[in-house]
């Protein structure tokens, strides 16, 4: 099945999100989608699977002009999408999520949920997916999550699959895994749209690749001809570089030494397993791990989220293993959450009020018991300024930024301030190339004027390429530590160790 | 000549003492047609001084107030404006204000009979009683029904026991409101489990869900004995159920002090509502006159007229 | 850093530091404190019993009464909390906490019983009969809440609901009989749904808002009527009630018969809504996307289920199964109107839907341990108790706040809940 | 790098425009100003509908209307019951939304209210031996501490064990009438000589002066008027200039969020809920220092549900819910009028106060209803 769209627009109040864009998508091909935070290419492909209404131009399916007035008529026509923010319902089970919506039945409307079993398990077989049916969604990895929705897109026999970011949350096994799904499906005769913020894995699966700038197409090409600098230049309109260039590291004294620390969750099972590890000033410390081994527990445990069950953590010669999160933040440390919608921001904050969420008590922005706005207003603006956080004021609800500058505007709150150490956990998730190239320089700036960093990260080459060591976490205890000063740790080690595959190995 | 009324937050139409206190005005308006009648409801509590503002510049020769929560904004409008004739219903003021007559009932003589009534007819030997919350007002009523029945007792040799009501403790069974019908239901159907057949209510309101109840399970299994007004008017489709009424005469006070204000004999002062002046009484029989043996019917008679001279005391 | 002899050590601190170990140390300790408070305080004169009769002379099959000793069972009961309490303490895991401190608290409360029976008796029966009665209209609103939480509609609006279905329940039943007025109750039951999800879902007005508008609007309405009209028409304001049917055979069952199978239309009605309810809404296609659409609307709309329509129809059923609650109160108990008769029944509701889960049968429950506390305290105000009338009346709602405090905790809402669903 | 580091004139220049402030907007008049005079004229059209259907005669209508206006706002005395009135609504309704700010949904203000005001009554009788200038703000501030601790008890049970604040405080908004009826019977607070439930006189030392009365002795506004104004502009700068509003609103938008910046959660939901709790104190506490001058059964009224719906017509913002409170406080001030001088039921102020808010709360019905009144949005933004 071919696919044409042509003059699609759409606008939301003043921004225009796609400007008259055409583009073809055909059967048996991979079309890579690129461009920056903000580009429009969510808004695009919404409009081919009928969740938003082009307010401009039309589609061709096969030639034929289609009008589609929500997303069952999508569907219906054979175009499915697999959502960029999953599209999964947490407390239910994986054959609920994919029957729902085209769901078997017995009498009375009674739901036949055997059925749909076998169902799901048939389409499992079929593509070789390896997913649980009877699991619910939230207590599998987001790497099975992911598959669950290009599952639920092929139960509905869709002939377009539109993959808007799917690797954006995926180790590189699991993405790996996810390209022979691709392979699979592309020699089933599918189109597949794929979209993404990485170039190689541009590079390396698509057939065709086209570049969206500023709501425009602004450049098309093949992979076998273009490099990643082409790309990177195309998406946005000047040279960018990928290695963050950087001198050996100096370490200092030691920031952040944890030691013996455990933490258990509810039903007392282990969540992070006798971990100890540390962190020096001037060193850029990585820990790298399939998400889901106790990377998000470890950075709680550091940050003073949790509480421990037992061991030490010592921040800068200091005891700070029941101190608490403004304890720490007061003390310098720094913290670029993992999730910035969920916690890093207050979306109907402006962003002026986001820049001060964790410092607005501080002396410095205080009038006795007041805020001193005039202050927190400015000091925001300079921040803005600094690193390039794109708004037309600080006067803006933070929720009306891209993606991107939300992060970036997260990262300026952190790093700005005076601090000691670093705490960043997928500092660049969903964000461009552009910005992830500003934050790394950032990152590094920080552990030159002497701070400890401590990055955690699910993508390896993010750690790769920033670490001076690197720490692997499995199953909540840290399997084993690589020196990488000059970049000098074996790739495929640290990747094995992530898969659990090896314990040990000292720098 | 105009007489106005001020209904406290029960409403006009709260078949209690609002509704009977207007009542004595409309009867007042029927014997007399130059007499006017005006009422105004308050919302809330806030309202009554506001209430009694407006009726005062609106040209009232008296203004009839209603319940024990009027009291403090009676007096202070009394005493701004000493040349307002004020009345009160169901409350006293100790000293007495001189342009204010207040009006009170000794209800515990009329609920003596009722208790000595239910005593002679329940068949189970087991009476109950609730109220709405525990106040004097309410437990006098309640007081004297259990009075009432530990006299039949005495009299009879008989072991009649009152639920929901200890005078000794001061305590006993309340809806906790006074408007809640629903509760009426189950607090009357929770003294029928216990085995009562016979219920005296003492809620305004609340009493018709007893009502109801009786009426579902048929009076040979439940009868109800109504307070303040005659029942069987106030509810007159359930009037079947009513075994009879301990009245509060509020409407016959208020048309006599109605009347002798137009006559210009207003006093400030007291009335006090007995069974002497017909203050306070039991209603008839109604549905149930064939089915109280005349020995019962002439026994009551005889206990009031014990009341009246003193021979008999309400109260142990 | 930890030489080897600690780790055992440590280990087992580990255990007890977490948290829910912790909570479990201090239920324990609360379950101890009141098994000292059931010894000293609840002491029974010794050979006192506590008689609960279990059938009326009237009934069809007599059992016995239930005669129990109150010093010795005090003296079990105490024992008993002790032991729960010890257990707790020492090896209390996160799964036993709720379950002990459940079984204590139902201990403590037929230990209070039999206390306050001592030497004298009453209706267990009745008692029963009576819970089931007081929790109708509270389960039906907590039903309706279930309904429409489930696809994301937050329904302060329950309360209003059951008042404009006591008061159709009570004019249109004046008039045309008390099966016109049921139905006629859930249909304008049914119309403030619609009114409800016009409002939130169509003009995206705040939820909560648009119910507490609709409270609002209703008690003015009704009150508004009943004075202006009902007072000088009182032909319109006298319905039929429905009465008590016994299911033969299974209403002759001791203690279950009179207080499931020995009822009105409204009881057999609540009980077989909430079954329904249940089966539909987990167990078929339409409760499936009826619960998706309150989980993740987008992931819905995706998928092409129209989030709006789903909206609408089960706020609109909400509010059909709260009209059918508010006839209680009028065709089910009492046959006539009363200005803000339902006097926050609805909210009570709202606290059963969330005390039950966000579950039809979670609600249920929660009624019925509302209703429990209601009726015991009409009990124990018959039993000369030295408790002031006041604090037995408050009975229910402490209940409630203990039991929401110490059984549930934090209880999850479906996700999306609140939340308006903007389509582009 | 440098390239990138913008010259120090260039950054001034970008600061500036970062910091300038955009000015209102045509739609935040639409909807600041023209919403609520449409949404008012809508309701009273509904409100004359209600009756017609209810058989009450035109020239009866026209009546009430005119009483209606003549009575909130007509002349001085409607001015000061409608002021009167809007009093204990506005400082109830400031805990309200100061609550709703912080994601606390209370209902419980007219619990709050009741503990309040009948400690205030306690404290009036039984402290009368200070000089007024102690007796009547330490009644004042005795009432708002009784109501912070109530408030405070659903606050802690939320912050320990998660009991949902909406369950505790309707519970608790019960259990404070029967406590309230257990109280008025205590003879450390029932009127001597008195047998029915009715607190001692509060004394005048303790009683907030009246501050019309120069002009006529039966204005009834009171000093709480000033109270009340305290109350909104202390509340705006808590919420919108302290350090603790700021914590305030960061939990309630988002509490994983606050969680994170280091604010802690257990303190805010116990702080906010006590501050709510305080101010719906005061609010009973004025109205039995400034319009009762006693406790007795229920004597709050209701008032703490119309503060909800105060609250939540004021958008939870200070300045809105003194203009809601206003607005309410002239509802039954001139509803009483109505009453008076055409013989209409005051329950229609419920009908009408229900329909505005509905009106006002919901712009876009107001929108489709009065189409003309608005300018068209800019295609392709929200309807
Ligand atoms: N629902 C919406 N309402 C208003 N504006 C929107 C909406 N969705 C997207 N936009 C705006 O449209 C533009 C394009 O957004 P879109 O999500 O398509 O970008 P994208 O290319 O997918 O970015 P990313 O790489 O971050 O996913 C952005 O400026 C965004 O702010
Ligand atoms: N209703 C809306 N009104 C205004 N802006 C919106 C709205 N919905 C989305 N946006 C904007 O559109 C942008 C793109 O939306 P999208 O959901 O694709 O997030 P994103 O930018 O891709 O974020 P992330 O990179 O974290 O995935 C958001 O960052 C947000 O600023
Ligand atoms: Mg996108
Ligand atoms: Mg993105």
């Amino acid at each position: 099945m071919d696919v044409e769209l042509r003059g699609l627009t759409k606008r939301f109040g003043s921004v225009v999100a796609n400007d008259h864009v055409d583009l073809q998508i055909r059967a048996g091909e991979v079309l890579g989608l690129l461009g920056e935070n903000g580009a429009g290419k969510s808004t695009m492909m919404n409009m081919l699977s009928g969740l938003y209404s082009p307010d401009e131009g039309e589609i061709l399916i096969d030639g034929k002009p289609v009008k589609f007035e929500g997303p069952g008529d999508g569907i219906e026509a054979g175009i499915g999408m697999v959502h960029q923010h999953f599209m999964l319902v947490p407390v239910m089970t994986v054959a609920e999520n994919v029957v729902l919506g085209v769901e078997p039945t017995g009498r009375f409307g009674h739901l036949d949920i055997k059925k749909a079993r076998a169902q799901v398990e048939e389409i499992n077989q079929k593509y070789r997916l390896h997913v649980p049916p009877d699991e619910l969604i939230e207590e599998l990895p987001v790497g099975i999550q992911q598959r669950v929705e290009i599952l639920k897109v092929l139960f509905r026999s869709a002939d377009v699959l539109i993959l808007d970011e799917p690797t954006a949350v995926l180790t590189p096994q699991e993405v790996h895994e996810f390209f022979g799904i691709v392979d699979t499906l592309k020699k089933a005769g599918k189109a597949i749209v794929f979209i993404t913020h990485k170039l190689h894995e541009v590079l390396e699966i698509s057939d065709r690749i086209s570049v969206l700038r500023q709501g425009r197409i602004t450049g098309e090409g093949d992979p076998k001809t273009l490099t990643e600098a082409d790309l990177a230049e195309m998406m946005v309109g000047r040279p960018v570089s990928f290695t963050t260039a950087k001198e050996p590291a100096k370490p200092g004294r030691t920031m952040l030494e944890m030691s013996d620390v455990t933490m258990l969750d509810e039903a007392d099972e282990m969540l992070l397993d006798h971990v100890s590890l540390t962190v020096r000033s001037g060193e850029v410390v990585g820990v790298a791990g399939v998400q889901g081994n106790g990377q998000t527990e470890l950075v709680e445990a550091i940050t003073g989220l949790e509480r421990v069950a037992s061991g030490k953590i010592v921040f800068d010669g200091d005891d700070i293993t029941t101190a608490s999160v403004r304890e720490r933040h007061k003390m310098g440390m720094a913290h670029i959450p993992e999730d910035r919608h969920k916690s890093g921001m207050v979306d109907s904050f402006t962003v002026a009020e986001n820049m001060v969420l964790n410092s607005y008590y501080s002396p410095y922005y205080s009038k006795g018991w007041a805020i001193d706005w005039q202050k927190v207003n400015e000091t925001a603006a300079r921040y803005c300024v600094e690193f390039d956080v794109r708004t037309p004021s600080v006067f803006l609800p933070g929720g009306a930024l891209s993606g991107g500058n939300q992060q970036k505007m997260v990262v300026a709150r952190e790093l700005e301030r005076e601090t000691k150490l670093v705490v960043a956990s997928q500092p660049t998730r969903g964000v461009d190339v552009g910005s992830i190239e500003y934050i790394h320089e950032r990152l590094i700036a920080s552990r030159d004027e002497g701070d400890g960093v401590l990055i955690v990260s699910s993508e390896l080459d993010e750690i790769m390429g920033l670490s001076d060591r690197i720490y692997v976490m499995y199953d909540g205890k840290i399997v084993a530590e690589f020196d990488n000063t000059g970049g000098k740790a074996d790739r495929n080690a640290v990747g094995l160790a992530m898969a659990g595959a090896h314990e040990g190995e000292a720098a | 000549f105009t007489a106005c009324q001020v209904t406290d937050t029960g409403g006009i139409d709260d078949a209690g003492f609002n509704q009977t206190a207007w009542k004595g005005v409309q009867d007042a308006m029927e014997m007399d047609s130059e007499i006017e009648g005006r009422f105004l409801e308050s919302q809330a509590e806030s309202d009554y001084e506001a209430n009694l503002n407006s009726l005062i510049e609106g040209g009232c020769d008296i203004i009839i107030t209603v319940g024990f929560l009027m009291g403090d904004a009676t007096a202070s409008a009394a005493e701004a404006n000493p040349d307002q004739h004020f009345s009160i219903v169901d409350f006293a003021y100790d000293p007495t204000i001189p342009n204010v007559l207040g009006q009170v009932y000794a209800t515990e003589q009329g609920a003596f009979l009722a208790g000595y009534l239910a005593a002679g007819m329940t068949e189970t030997g087991v009476v109950g009683t609730f109220g709405g919350i525990n106040i004097p007002p309410v437990t006098a009523f309640m007081d004297g029904f259990y009075y009432g029945v530990n006299y039949y007792n005495e009299q009879k040799d008989a072991d009649v026991s009152v639920l929901g009501w200890n005078p000794e403790t001061e305590e006993g069974l309340f809806t906790g409101n006074f408007e809640s019908l629903d509760d009426g239901r189950a607090f009357a159907e929770n003294l029928y489990q216990e085995g009562a057949d016979i219920v005296m209510p003492v809620a305004g309101p609340v009493g018709l869900g007893s009502a109801q109840l009786a009426d579902e399970l048929g009076t040979d299994q439940l009868k109800i004995i109504g307070v303040d007004a005659d029942q069987t008017q106030t509810d007159p489709e359930k009037a079947d159920v009513y075994l009879t009424s301990v009245l509060k005469r509020m409407d016959s006070t208020v048309t006599q002090v109605i009347q002798m204000e137009k006559a210009g004999e207003f006093e400030g002062g007291l009335i006090v509502g007995t069974l002497e002046n017909e203050g306070v009484s039991l209603a008839p029989y109604h549905s149930f006159d064939d089915a109280v043996p005349e020995e019962l019917k002439a026994e009551i008679e005889a206990v009031k007229a014990g009341i009246i001279d003193g021979s008999i005391e309400v109260g142990m | 850093m930890t030489d080897a002899t600690t780790t055992g050590a440590t280990a087992r601190e580990e255990k007890l530091a977490s948290a829910n170990s912790r909570r479990a140390r201090i239920m324990g300790g609360v379950l101890i404190a009141l098994a000292l408070l059931v010894l000293f305080t609840l002491d029974v004169a010794p050979g006192e019993s506590a008689t609960f009769r279990l059938t009326t002379p009237r009934d069809a099959v007599q059992i016995g009464d239930l005669v129990v000793p109150g010093g010795p069972f005090n003296m079990i009961a105490a024992a008993l909390l002790a032991f729960l309490g010890v257990r707790q303490f020492l090896r209390g895991g996160a799964r036993w906490t709720n379950i002990s401190l459940g079984i204590g608290l139902a201990i403590l409360v037929m230990a209070f019983l039999v206390w306050a029976t001592a030497g004298k008796s009453f209706s267990l029966t009745g008692m029963l009969q009576a819970t089931m009665v007081r929790a109708v209209p509270i389960a039906l609103g907590g039903l309706a809440g279930v309904l429409s939480e489930r696809v994301a509609v937050v329904n302060i609006a329950i309360e209003g609901m059951l008042l404009a279905g006591a008061f159709t329940g009570a004019l249109v039943g004046s008039l045309l009989g008390g099966w016109v007025g049921m139905f006629a109750a859930i249909a304008v039951g049914g119309c403030f749904g619609l009114l409800l999800a016009a409002l939130v879902v169509t003009y995206r007005m705040d939820q909560i808002i648009a119910g507490v508008v609709i409270n609002l609007f209703v008690l003015g309405v009704t009150s508004y009527v009943s004075s202006q009209v009902f007072a000088e028409y009182r032909h319109l304001n006298n319905a039929p009630t429905f009465r008590s049917f016994k299911i033969p055979i299974l209403g002759d069952i001791p203690v279950i018969g009179p207080m499931l199978f020995n009822q009105n239309l409204f009881v057999y009605g609540a009980l077989i809504l909430v079954a329904v309810s249940t089966y539909y809404l987990f167990h078929t296609k339409n409760g499936l996307r009826a619960r998706a659409v309150g989980e993740h609307p987008r992931a819905a709309d995706t998928l092409g289920i129209d989030v709006y329509k789903t909206r609408y129809f089960h706020v609109t059923l909400a509010g059909m199964v709260a009209g059918f609650g508010g006839a209680w109160f009028t065709l089910g108990s009492v046959g006539r109107f009363d200005e803000n008769m339902t006097n926050g029944r609805g909210y009570i509701g709202l606290a059963a839907m969330i005390f039950g889960r966000w579950h039809p049968v979670g609600a249920l429950s929660a009624a019925l341990v509302f209703g429990f506390a209601d009726s015991i305290q009409q009990k124990l105000a018959l039993l000369n108790t030295p408790i002031p009338s006041e604090f037995l009346s408050m009975a229910p709602y402490i209940a409630t706040i203990i039991v929401v405090a110490g059984l549930i905790g934090r209880s999850k809402p479906p996700a999306a809940n609140g939340t308006p669903y903007t389509k582009e | 790098m440098t390239d990138k580091r913008p010259d120090l004139k260039d950054v001034n220049e970008r600061m500036r425009g970062l910091l300038a402030r955009t000015t209102h907007g045509r739609d935040d008049f639409e909807d600041l100003v023209i919403v609520p005079v449409f949404a008012v004229i809508v309701a009273l059209i509904f409100g004359a509908l209600i009756m017609l259907a209810t058989a009450v005669d035109l020239p009866t209508i026209g009546r009430s209307f005119v009483a209606l206006a003549v009575g909130s706002v007509g002349s001085l005395s409607a001015w000061s019951e409608t002021l009167t009135a809007s009093i204990p609504l506005v400082l109830a309704g400031l805990g309200l939304g100061l609550g709703f700010r912080a994601g606390l949904f209370n209902i419980g203000a007219e619990g709050q209210l009741l503990m309040g005001g009948l400690a205030a009554v306690v404290a009036g009788f039984s402290l009368d031996f200070l000089p007024m200038v102690l007796h009547l703000p330490l009644t004042l501030l005795v009432g708002a501490l009784v109501g912070a601790l109530y408030a405070a008890i659903a606050g802690f049970l939320k912050a320990t064990t998660g009991a949902h604040e909406v369950i505790s405080t309707i519970m608790l908004n019960l259990i404070s009438f029967r406590l309230l009826d257990w109280f008025l019977r205590q003879p450390f607070i029932q009127r001597e000589g008195r047998s029915d439930p009715i607190s001692k006189d509060v004394p005048p030392s303790a009683e907030l002066p009246r501050i019309l009365d120069f002009i006529d002795v039966n204005l009834r506004l009171h000093a709480g008027i000033f109270v009340m104004l305290a109350a909104v502009a202390l509340v705006y700068w808590m919420l919108f200039r302290s350090k603790i509003g700021f914590a305030f609103r960061a939990s309630g938008e988002n509490p994983d969020a606050a969680n994170y910046a280091g604010m802690k959660a257990a303190f805010i939901i116990v702080l906010a809920m006590g501050t709510a709790g305080a101010l719906a104190g005061l609010a009973g506490a004025t109205q039995v220092q400034g319009v009762l001058g006693r406790a007795s059964p229920g004597f709050s009224a209701g008032i703490g549900f119309d503060a909800i719906a105060v609250a939540l017509l004021g958008r939870s913002h200070p300045v809105g819910i003194l203009f809601a409170g206003i607005l309410f406080g002239a509802l039954e001030a001139g509803g009483r009028q109505m009453q008076v001088d055409a013989g209409v039921s005051i329950d229609l102020i419920g009908i009408i106060q229900a329909l505005i808010i509905i009106f006002i709360a919901a712009p876009l019905l107001v929108r489709s209803i009065f189409p003309w009144g608005f300018r068209k949005r800019r295609k392709g933004g929200e309807a």
